[in-house]
């Protein structure tokens, strides 16, 4: 399977709606144990992230990518700013020029996400946060391409990336807001690893969509 | 929700809009980033101080921009970190060749934002260094003080901070008389009402009609524990007991003493409060060199305060003491 | 009730003095009255100004003794004036000689206090004059204007008043000021969270859950009318509209502008009022001469906000601009 | 009907219960249309006049008003200090030296009451305050005493106080806190109005008592 520029810029677009669709969702996790505006941050950051990519008429995907980044970066502030900002521009960067993109540069764009992620929040797997969804999903989906195409590869990637959204509820968080709760911020899921599993759900249903 | 507003997605900027109407003076608001700046030239070339952080903490951040105070603040969405860009654009603004000081709170958006704008502003030859206060014991035992977030105490290194920048001292040593002081300060506060977070018009936290909370972080984070309510004295005493010996304070120290209120707590039951405080101090043989007691740092309409004492050496004390004037914090010089 | 006290009794002693812990070198307490009074004399004889009411309404009355302010507050139980014999001693204390001005707000339990008091002191030599604000446009028709109470008016009636003092102006001429900053002085309100009576534990009014009350009273009265929660800017437009026809104001005059929260409104939610006082000031060309926003005259932990304006001439230009320094009000000389 | 010394402090003891028993009464009416503190003020002012009539060993009834009077003046504040204040050592002065007290005595009591608490405060009749209780009983008082005796003198001037007290249900208030309401101060009795026929009837009660 290859993905057109046209077909990615829907994706991202895609995404936009379901966190909009989530927003009282992401709202409400956040308000059990963060301060109860992650929801709002993300509504507000792909609202325009929407705006932008509509007015834009750029055939590059990686340029898309750092268009929506850039919009984090520039406009949302907060954690997700340079998380998910920081995430995209690294992703834009490592696929500037692609008009198309095959199952290796999704697992490009994703492992390049999760490396900034990594390395400007310094969160590991277990601190309860987005990188217990997107750090399964990277290694789960960078093994499954070996023999799998596209849409396989991620829908498997997928399950491991819910597993690890569900494993927070259990963590006692230990980076961030919520890690100022200790014990108390166990029973709840992370808000972060929520929107990341929402995004990646919204692109498998691109994709799914895609093939019919 | 009964909120005095128009849209609730254009708060902060309305609000930001009526301040510097308010003082059109002293503030203005960059043409191209939501960052506070002040308007005249201080005297004589100085490191730049930045500051900035969520919104919803008035006077908290901006009107600690100021003579004396910081000359820049960045101003985020409700309770959420200001971007990088923004930041780094109060940064170029403010630099007169000397450097530019961050001085902000440890909280993890704060963090990420500012680094990003640190290395934005580097990358073009300008020195940036930071200070980031961790007052607040409720949120991390003191073995892991480093992961403390921030609460009122970040105005005493503001204070701290800008008088030394005001006096002519090089980035370096800003940074070193504004740890000190933060390394120096304790907080510990109580919450009884939450606040409401115009955009989603819901209460931050869930309280009993008899419950405190112990430790309640300035955006509506949980804290140590739910207590039933007691007495002004009980809650002070056990506030100030841990604050005095988390560092500890000893005999003979002098203080200064910050009773901030978090919005909605009458400025009487403030100042119940700080009698309190001072027969506790004058009992631990504890001296002081100044006590504010007011609204500092609020969250919104919370309802609770919050008991800060830094330790002070001559250095800290006389900055503390220096003039001061924004139009939210205003203060004589009184090291004449 | 979920206050932070200890006995409901004596909250007004405990506050009192917790304050003047925080302050000892500003003020100080009657030995015989709830009196509180400057500690430091003016380096000259000047007339003696005096204030007070009921409490709950921090910073005032006792956060105005301070230089260029008032010299002696007497502080009655939450919403009570003072007993007229506290206010005597109040006057005793501070005249220098030259007479003492009583400027106090329009509430029948202040005026009859205040003139026993007048009474008790005028047998014994002293010269007592008064100024009493009514700036509440809200609380009578301007045809019976005298009735109308005072509310946080009384903030800028105590500027000029005490600033006039500080100059050395003679009684007469101070109560002739004063008189006039009172006279083009017009305040008007609205609550939407009621406060709640320490004594009693109950709150001090009811509304409906999307209601606000225009024209509130700083006690809590019943405004004009119940209405709709409506946008800060329609609310805005509605309060100024009704001060700017009452006096009137018109095209080219110089005002004073004073946006005053009740206690636990958020300042964001003030500085959003301010920005469209600014805007409705500038399409009438009226000319601002300086803003004060944020909390000047409290009711507790009331919700809601008042708009004051004052008509300005040169002399109550001059007067507003000039020094002020007590513990709760800071204000660098703006004439210079 | 004579009332010796000690009874008359005992009709003064007996006045400061009936307000703390009212306590929360006052403070309702006064939350109606006023600022909700006339029952804590009240309290206050009569629990310290209760006390300091009772360190005190004096016989003089008139003495026994000012002690009343000047607690409410040195300490209470408020309305009340002044009204109820100013009115009390009025009243002491002009019973001055007694110890024992005939129907004109009483008379001359509330009669220089009346007189002071109307020339401070300004009120007349049908201005919704305590005038509207205490100006009727003194003028039905009066008359009465021609011809009857002190306890039915008494009862049938409380008669009038009563009607008066009631009548400031229908008022419009035209002096103090309440007058700000207009029209929304109808539908109210007055809370002065009020305490000063708990007063006067404790005073009555007192009497009965005394006969039997
Ligand atoms: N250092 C970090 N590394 C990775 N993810 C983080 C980090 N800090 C916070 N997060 C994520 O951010 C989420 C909270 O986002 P949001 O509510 O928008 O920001 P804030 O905490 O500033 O209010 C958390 O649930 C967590 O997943
Ligand atoms: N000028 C006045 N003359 C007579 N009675 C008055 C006057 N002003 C107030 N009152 C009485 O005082 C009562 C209110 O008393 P209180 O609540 O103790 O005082 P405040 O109004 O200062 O809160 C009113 O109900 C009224 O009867
Ligand atoms: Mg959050
Ligand atoms: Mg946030
Ligand atoms: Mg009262
Ligand atoms: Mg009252």
């Amino acid at each position: 399977m290859i993905i057109s520029a046209a077909d990615f810029k829907n994706i991202l677009l895609n995404i936009s709606d379901a966190i909009e669709k989530n927003v009282n969702y992401l709202t409400e996790l956040d308000a059990e144990i963060g301060d109860g505006d992650h929801g709002a941050n993300m509504e507000k950051g792909f609202k325009k992230i929407k705006q932008q990519l509509l007015a834009s008429e750029t055939q590059d995907g990686g340029e898309m990518l750092i268009i929506a980044g850039k919009v984090l970066l520039n406009e949302i502030g907060g954690a997700m700013g340079p998380l998910y900002g920081g995430g995209l521009v690294k992703a834009g960067v490592a696929l500037k020029g692609k008009s198309s993109f095959n199952k290796n540069d999704i697992l490009n764009l994703f492992a390049s996400m999760l490396e900034s992620i990594k390395s400007l929040g310094g969160a590991k797997i277990g601190d309860k946060t987005m990188v217990d969804t997107l750090e399964p999903f990277v290694t789960e989906y960078g093994k499954a391409i070996v023999e799998l195409e596209l849409p396989e590869a991620f829908e498997k990637a997928l399950i491991s990336a819910k597993k690890g959204m569900l494993s927070t509820k259990d963590i006692i968080s230990r980076i961030g807001r919520s890690s100022r709760l200790l014990e108390r911020s166990k029973g709840h899921l992370d808000v972060g690893a929520t929107s990341s599993y929402i995004i990646l759900e919204s692109f498998y249903k691109s994709i799914t969509l895609l093939l019919n | 929700m009964k909120k005095f507003i128009n849209d609730p997605t254009v708060v902060v900027d309305e609000a930001l809009e009526g301040y510097v109407a308010a003082y059109p003076d002293s503030v203005e608001v960059l043409s191209d980033a939501r960052v506070l700046v002040r308007k005249k030239d201080p005297s004589f070339a100085k490191v730049g101080v930045i500051t900035g952080g969520g919104s919803g903490h008035k006077p908290a951040f901006l009107g600690y921009v100021g003579e004396g105070l910081c000359d820049a603040a960045a101003i985020g969405e409700i309770f959420a970190a200001p971007p990088a860009v923004w930041i780094y654009k109060g940064i170029k603004k403010i630099n007169m060749g000397k450097g530019v000081i961050c001085l902000y709170g440890n909280f993890s958006g704060d963090i990420m934002n500012f680094r990003m704008a640190k290395t934005l502003a580097e990358m073009e030859g300008i020195e940036v260094d930071e200070v980031i206060a961790k007052d607040d014991i409720a949120s991390s035992p003191k073995d892991t003080m480093e992961n403390r977030r921030a609460v009122a105490g970040e105005v005493i290194m503001w204070k701290v901070g800008g008088a030394a920048a005001a006096e002519g001292m090089n980035i370096k040593q800003i940074k070193d008389v504004a740890s000190r002081a933060v390394f120096n300060t304790r907080s510990f506060g109580v919450g009884s009402f939450p606040c409401i977070i115009p955009a989603t018009g819901k209460p931050s936290f869930k309280l009993e009609d008899d419950e405190i909370e112990i430790g309640i972080g300035h955006h509506g984070e949980p804290g140590i524990k739910k207590e039933k309510l007691k007495s002004a004295d009980e809650i002070t005493g056990v506030l100030l007991d841990a604050i005095l010996e988390d560092l500890p304070f000893k005999n003979n120290d002098t203080v200064s003493v910050l009773i901030n209120g978090l919005g909605a707590t009458p400025f009487q039951e403030l100042y119940i409060v700080n009698r309190k405080v001072t027969e506790i101090l004058q009992k631990y043989k504890i001296n002081k060199l100044i006590t504010y007691v007011g609204e500092y740092f609020t969250s919104l309409e919370m309802a609770g305060f919050s008991i800060t004492l830094t330790k002070v050496d001559d250095e800290i004390a006389r900055l503390i003491l220096a003039k001061a004037d924004s139009p939210m914090f205003k203060q004589f010089d009184l090291n004449k």
